[in-house]
């Protein structure tokens, strides 16, 4: 079990199927000569060629596609989109293509792809750089949607995206890059479709993914000190969900947070809100409390930006109300 | 099939568009009577295109269509029964009920396939061809768009990506002078179409689309080129809609003298008669007896085939088992 | 008050504006000399001519990009969008152009657009061209999204868009295009942001929008005869949304089902049940029912077809469930 | 300013190139110190596209930019003070701090604006170039886009529709052989992007980017003819980036013998030359003295200038008022 930044625990992951399985190929804008913008694709071009390791024009609609028509006929593709901001410009090949061919052509074709790309805000990168759409894509049937919080699971899930026979979009976290965690040696396979239970707890569930399970984790830690114990679920896969572990948790705790990065108006925390809602309606003691963005595009200036994105703070206080309207 | 063909071949070719034009007359009946559902979009005046091209490639080639494809799926060799199955939406179709008549696929036989979305099967079709290509593979890709699918910005990016790596994948632009209801001089900046060619550095070429064979051997002379690895062609054909874009379309908007000039050019009739003069009028009635034959069978067996049952929803929406 | 087809009356609201107010330009696919492929902009490039009721190339991105340019410097574009299906095409533009620029461009500009399109199953259209994606666009901040549901307010929506200083996504429904209903004759405003309650009722509160509105009003009606008074909340616009009435609503009945076309998955619904579950937590008997369409491509075939999208039935079975439960 | 530039007005030219490589260089210093935020884009070596074109411009023309506008900004006026301070996120700068370095908008001075989506400007600029025409406004818009941009669907949707309409509108193409990292030879079709003008039946011309003047004159061919009332033309400049894509860039890709090649092409040392020659060299020492001041003063503006106040966020996502 070696220690490794994020960035490496995908590039392993990517390198350890490229090698096992020839069909696998990688395509994107930066990740041949240059190895990817967060260089999660380094030195690949030089070991398996610019054939199966390829810098595409700006072209997201023909990346996205590409992996759609590549996969029906074989190839395993690792796309790239380097900003999930950027993916509304091959939302049509998700929404049009990709969710619909491998049903409604009746099962003829498998659409075994992964579309890699990476969002989050705090790094001053801009309204464009800088957002967090998962729920877009979570919306879409037939697609995975997959997000890991930590290097082992950066690892492991991205694996089993590559081999899974279905499209799967894996979104990474600009600000995990360079997080460092225990990762297993060679191959490590994470099940997509099961949450995780970061820490467990008995107060409180807080429901959470990507960056925000970090934040999460912090938040538990302060609850700690003041004596609320909080059970913290990562969720990993936002697609297909894992209902069974999340609603488990709420029904031993009674109450819950939960987390996300994206706006919060319509946003995957209203699908998690609404299922434990549901699910959970008799073990409730406290509404579910939904932290998300601010309803407003991300601002590039420091204050305001970190103004609009939820944190531990958040999260604790969140928390906090919580369970006192548990008891009160 | 990439000489010039033979007159066997030339009389295939023609009893194909008459099986079009027949199996579209059968499903403006059938519309009419309410018995098909959505909107319909049929090819008459446009046959030749579909199957002169089609006619050039092997089976292990693959076409992508667009919304107005009929021609291009029996071109393919779709099975006509199977075909109209999956447009009467039965439990038989090539998709088993759940594509509808733009979203026909039939991998059996090179159809990957149908698309409703405006040049969203360009950016496939280039995944498709670097399949191909990676995997050294002698097939090509033909991918059929419209005059009004060359304004868009997927038919640009995929042309740029094409041109670039030399895929094994022809561009067939059908530009019948409309995109729904807007003429193409409202719509494109440029008349010719394949004048953009250049733009991408491979080369363009302009047929006559209501001659089966001139779009056959220009497709054939494309696909040639693709398959030697040298990269894309755009073969743009000239062609022209009879009808309406339709079965909904309340017409108004094709001028009755447009209409006009193009009616004699019906690829259909012109290439009945050079048949004629080669074979003989018997032949030719031979054929369309045939076609009609093969329509009615195609129709009956639709009719009689099963709607899917609802149960089937239940699979769910992932394909099982990993990879 | 006239009686009007839905169809009908967007056309009189789009007419009334356009003599109004010179600013106002229509533009889209084949809006012009055919009037639209649902006839909403019949005879007007008659009356004002090529310049003001444009067609458009096939080029969806530069619909809705010319929309943000043209209503940037001054003109009040309509903008229309065939189908909800090829909004994914332009979505780049609203979620990184319109969304983004009046904010942080520091107010210096307003793009007061509207964005026409239609959606909805049912129509034998296939998995291209029956999706309900309002869940997407009702998710981008600055954006208003506005779902009518009759005629009268589809006439009173569509010139309150065209007023408003926002871009404003006009979403109508291709099954309604043809219904009738009484429309107010001359200027009529309906104002942005508020709920109709469409049908009062005491045991139970129906959520709906656009066509499902129609379908919540035959399930109430069904319910009536079995002595369950529903009440039917017509959302009519998504965002801003109109949490007062809605949550006011369910505080009386204790007890709320919420109905969405679109996939139930990650859908409008989550966020519809997710802030009712936190604002009437203390006044509900029962879990949020939320229905929405299978998550998964619309099929062709009418069976199928007819099986993945809610209908008066469905509703209708789900609130009797509510009421029950709520006894329970 | 749409003859040949006077002498003094080469002059001003030569100084606002000086004034973008100086504020660049400032913001590189900024930016090792960890005093700026995110990856910015300098275009050092660029400059002369920039500034040369802009001058081509009157006041209420427009300019769209791209993530890569310094120089564009500076050319169309924008105050050096408040777009460093909005460079720096401060309450003082041009959008208040909201938008950043790829963000930067100036109504005042016409400048609507910069955009870090690649070829996202460019619908933008067409809506913006059908409101001069609409209103019968003689303006022009000026949309900046880089060759990587060239690739995207936008592009072409872009010029089409540009053309179709006639619109006022230059598309103008900084050519700097590179997307990020990849050479454009690896991302474009062709090697001259101009040769896409074709296509849309516009004139398309191709420009020495490294000379200020050869820019000015043929952007302002461009703009006469826009503002002519007879469309668009795509002006392509040569040139070439210096540096890396952004701050964050970690280099490896360049070859060291093209940065060597392009460096005697740097278009401030050649137009400094030039003006010596023809004003004395004193006279471009106090050029460049000016630039360093005005950079100076626009550097301590920025750093003395408030962060935004948090309470400002309360406003609201929508803009509030009927129109
Ligand atoms: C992206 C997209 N935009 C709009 C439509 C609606 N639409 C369907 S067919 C059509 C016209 C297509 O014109 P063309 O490509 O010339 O094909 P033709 O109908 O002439 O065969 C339009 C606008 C669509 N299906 N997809
Ligand atoms: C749609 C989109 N795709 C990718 C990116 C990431 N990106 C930013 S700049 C850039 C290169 C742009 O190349 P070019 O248009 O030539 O401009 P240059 O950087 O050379 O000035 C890329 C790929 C982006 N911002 N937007
Ligand atoms: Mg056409
Ligand atoms: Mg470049």
């Amino acid at each position: 079990m070696a220690e490794l930044r994020y960035a490496e625990a995908l590039h392993a992951a990517l390198l350890g199927e490229m090698r096992r399985d020839p069909s696998v190929v990688v395509f994107g804008e930066d990740v041949g000569v240059y190895g990817g913008v967060f260089k999660v694709t380094r030195d690949m071009q030089a070991e398996f060629g610019p054939e199966r390791v390829r810098d595409t024009p700006i072209s997201e609609q023909v990346i996205a596609g590409m992996a759609v028509g590549a996969s029906m006929m074989g190839l395993k593709p690792v796309a790239e989109i380097m900003y999930v901001d950027f993916l509304p410009l091959c939302l049509d090949q998700l929404l049009n293509q990709a969710s619909v061919l491998p049903f409604v052509w009746g099962d003829q074709v498998t659409l075994p792809f992964v579309l890699r790309t990476q969002g989050g805000a705090g790094a001053g990168a801009g309204a464009q750089h800088s957002k967090s759409l998962e729920a877009m894509v979570a919306h879409i049937p037939g697609i995975k949607v997959v997000m890991p919080a930590t290097p082992a699971d950066a690892k492991g899930l991205l694996a089993a995206a590559i081999r899974d026979p279905n499209p799967v979009v894996f979104i990474e976290h600009k600000f995990l890059y360079n997080t460092r965690g225990p990762v297993p040696d060679g191959e490590h396979l994470v099940e997509i479709g099961k949450a995780a239970i970061a820490r467990p707890g008995s107060d409180v569930t807080i429901v959470a993914s990507s960056r925000m399970v970090l934040e999460s984790l912090k938040a538990a830690e302060a609850l700690a000190a003041e004596g609320i114990s909080a059970e913290v679920v990562d969720i990993r896969t936002l697609r297909p969900l894992d209902t069974e572990t999340i609603v488990g948790s709420v029904r031993r705790t009674h109450r819950c947070v939960v987390v996300n990065e994206g706006w919060r108006f319509g946003g995957y925390g209203a699908e998690l809100a609404a299922t434990i809602g549901e699910l959970a309606f008799g073990w409730l003691d406290a509404p579910v409390a939904r932290l998300g963005a601010l309803d407003m595009p991300v601002p590039y200036s420091q204050p305001l930006e970190l103004a609009t994105i939820p944190d531990a703070a958040r999260i604790a206080a969140a928390a906090r109300d919580a369970v006192r309207a548990g008891h009160g | 099939m990439q000489n010039a063909p033979s007159l066997e071949m030339q009389a295939e070719l023609y009893m194909k568009m008459q099986v079009v034009r027949l199996l579209e007359e059968a499903i403006g009946r059938l519309h009419k009577e309410g018995r098909t559902r959505g909107p319909i979009h049929r090819c008459d005046g446009q046959e030749a295109v579909g199957i002169g091209a089609t006619a050039a490639l092997e089976r292990e080639d693959i076409v992508t269509s667009t919304h107005r494809g009929h021609a291009h799926y029996v071109g393919k060799g779709v099975d006509t029964g199977r075909l109209m199955a999956e447009i009467m939406g039965r439990a038989t179709g090539t998709c088993r009920g759940r594509g509808g008549h733009m979203l026909v696929a039939d991998r059996e036989v090179g159809l990957l396939g149908g698309c409703g979305i405006v040049g969203g099967a360009l950016p496939v079709a280039v995944g498709q061809a670097l399949a191909f290509q990676v995997r050294r593979q002698p097939s090509v890709v033909l991918a059929f768009y419209g005059d009004g699918a060359a304004q868009i910005g997927a038919c640009h990016e995929a042309m740029n990506a094409a041109a670039l790596w030399k895929l094994p994948l022809v561009f067939l632009c059908e530009h019948n002078l409309y995109g729904l209801t807007v003429h193409a001089r409202a719509q494109s900046s440029v008349a010719d179409l394949a004048s953009r060619a250049a733009g991408y550095g491979i080369p363009g070429e302009i047929v006559d689309g209501n001659d089966v064979l001139a779009v056959h051997a220009a497709t054939a002379r494309a696909v040639q080129r693709a398959r030697r690895g040298e990269g894309p062609t755009l073969v743009e054909a000239k062609t022209y809609r009879l009808l309406g874009f339709s079965t909904s379309d309340v017409g108004g908007y094709q001028p009755a003298e447009e209409v006009a000039a193009w009616k004699p050019r019906d690829p259909i009739p012109n290439m009945a008669a050079r048949l004629a003069a080669e074979l003989g009028a018997d032949r030719v009635a031979a054929l369309d007896a045939d076609a009609a034959a093969e329509v009615e069978r195609a129709v009956a067996f639709a009719l009689e085939s099963p709607l899917p049952a609802i149960g089937e929803l239940d699979a769910g929406e992932y394909v099982k088992g990993a990879a």
